[in-house]
């Protein structure tokens, strides 16, 4: 690991700026959380990119699906700050305290959803899978036997957020040895790998 | 496919931030305020020393200890500490016979109200690959060595909860107060690949 | 699939030097193998670079780990290159034979291994792992049952090549349902996976 | 670690391989005309019509082909065709009930003495994955439909072995000569891509 002494939250100006966009907009950004379309940018952009860089491509791509930009509109803009156009400034106060208050505690409802199918120490198995687009599945639990350690309440399952099926799961913390994930490989001592796994990705 | 070397210079990514800045101003759907708000809470307002109160708090308070370890959302909150990526916490508590660390191996979830924006190395791949197939070996390069008979519980936050991790009271604390304890208590005992400090280091 | 009309061997000069360079040595490249030392380019850089990109970087991993060169003799000559320096000939006839016969039928001797643990048609099980080296174990078959379809005469096994303790297996084909690797994701339609998988790959 | 954006601009590949070259020429460690016969071997003696010439001596020959199907090396070696990475070569009939196709999904393994090089959508990234996931997708963007009820058979040449498909012979070819029929196969029929041509087309 390459640990950075006293690592500043931001690296860059840009890099806040960008965090801002994403939390900042009048409108919700489209198309629900950034992750599937990070995943859009393909592995070979996705790895040699960075964090900040995700995100952008993520805004980007959400802000044009959505009607909102166009790819012209962008690249149109980017030639001109790069020729020293300046960003121009908008002032709204009630937005700005608006966001802040995005960061102090707040209050979430319960969600509805269908009871639990799993108790504390069941013995369940992960699914197999291979699904097209987003999913909060690893590939490293898939087809592992575990045992139910949590159970969360339930949220919407990311997987469908984007369809017209939209759905809404608990999903509890998995624990599995390591030898059943990694074989004769594991790694040797007392360990237990948790793993946060939605009820639709589960077989008894 | 595999032409990556062939495609174009891309646009620097601070050229790309400013066009999509201008252009959302320029459609009133975002305020240089608001954006400037964003960047001073990461900044100013939220990072370790939230996660540290909370920790520090239950060192001292066994009952806020209690409270934590059963809804560390509600009990972070009765600090002030809340807000997005920290609507479900979960506290895992160190002890003698288990070490907690957490990753997310599938992005870089973390409780940014309790701990800010998440290292440079927790967003790597080779620590998100690394934490769940020899996390051992990863706590080795962090200075940390778990013994083979405690019980190390590694978290994938691969849904919606986010963790904290309670690191064990230094020893030689009795009587600090909790602003000397909140010292001890480090960003990455709070991740779990590291101890909280002894007052002697 | 983006597929290219009458696409010729090399896409340029030097995709045909670089693989003449593999198989025109005087010595064996050393090191086995060339797959292991392109694994070590690392996800992002195999990703975004093209096949005979990665041929190159394990020649020149090769070579340097070998020690039959320097990383510092080939930056040097880089830079002479770049400044428009000639590669030098040196021509050697029997060479230029020899290079030409490996591709003509060898003789090619049976190697001696331990008899196949599996006939035809018995079940079994991929092994889950997660060896830190080269392998040919694809992720994708991991923990999944499968039935032995062909069994193939025993040769090097490729993950222990570079070991002190190499080993030599047979290898099967094994026949898996797509449901058993994908699931509920599985494309419909009559199919079979069959895939190369060596002795100790496999449990009974 | 996730800084590849800031690392400098790479040295292009053309100067990699000429200084490589310059070095090993150098130390006396290479031949020149033994690189240009590696290039002329495969530029100009071995490629897909090795393979056509294989299986339409086995469309001619019942006796070939039963032999090829027992033993391709071999069967392949009385044409004078084999070298490396063809030591060890199974060929697949295709036939009414059954479809065969050939991916190598950790890298692309193939075999060149009957093949050639392989092109480059064969060593990309989607079609090592999507053959063995979604095979019947990645043959209709080749054109090729597979019946539901046909057998396809994705073998993956993860191994030693590597795979030659025979393709049907097409209706319509009878009686014509092993070089008219050499000119129907193609080498996508032989990858599992692609049918072999009929005389119409």
């Amino acid at each position: 690991m390459v640990v950075e002494e006293d690592e500043p939250p931001f690296h860059a100006a840009w890099e806040g700026r960008a965090h801002g966009l994403a939390f900042a907009s009048a409108i919700a950004v489209p198309g629900g959380s950034s992750r599937p379309w990070i995943e859009r940018m393909g592995a070979a952009a996705y790895l040699s990119t960075s964090y900040y860089e995700h995100w952008l491509a993520a805004l980007e791509a959400r802000l044009v699906a959505a009607g909102v930009l166009t790819s012209e509109e962008l690249a149109a803009r980017q030639t001109e700050i790069t020729a020293g156009a300046q960003v121009p400034e908008r002032r709204d106060p009630d937005a700005a305290m608006f966001v802040r208050s995005l960061f102090q505690p707040l209050d979430i409802d319960d969600i509805d959803g269908r009871p639990p199918r799993f108790g504390l120490g069941d013995a369940v198995r992960v699914k197999r899978m291979h699904p097209q687009g987003h999913t909060r599945c690893p590939r490293y639990v898939r087809g592992a036997r575990g045992t139910i350690a949590l159970v969360h309440p339930a949220q919407p399952l990311p997987d469908t957020a984007r369809s017209d099926d939209a759905r809404v799961e608990v999903f509890y913390s998995v624990a599995f040895s390591p030898t059943e994930l990694w074989g004769d490989d594991a790694e040797p001592g007392a360990a237990t790998v948790l793993v946060d796994l939605w009820d639709s990705y589960l077989d008894g | 496919m595999g032409d990556a070397h062939e495609t174009a210079q891309p646009t620097a990514p601070e050229v790309r931030t400013a066009a999509l800045e201008s252009l959302l101003v320029e459609k009133g759907l975002i305020a240089t305020d608001a954006v400037d708000a964003v960047v001073d809470v990461f900044e100013n307002e939220i990072g370790p020393r939230n996660g540290a109160q909370v920790v520090a708090r239950a060192w001292a308070d066994p009952q806020f200890r209690e409270r934590l370890l059963a809804d560390a959302t509600a009990a972070a909150a009765e600090l002030g500490i809340g807000g997005v990526e920290g609507e479900h916490v979960v506290a895992l508590a160190n002890g003698p016979r288990v070490h907690n660390v957490v990753v997310c191996t599938l992005c870089s979830c973390y409780p940014w109200p309790l701990l800010g924006i998440p290292p440079v190395w927790y967003k790597s791949p080779a620590y998100r690959a690394r934490a769940v197939s020899e996390p051992r070996a990863v706590l080795e390069e962090f200075g940390l060595s778990i013994p083979d008979d405690v019980e190390l519980r590694v978290w994938d936050s691969s849904a919606e909860i986010r963790y904290l991790v309670v690191p064990e009271r230094p020893a030689g604390t009795e009587g600090r107060s909790e602003e000397e304890l909140t010292a001890l208590v480090t960003r990455d005992s709070m991740i779990g690949v590291g101890l909280a400090l002894t007052p002697a280091t």
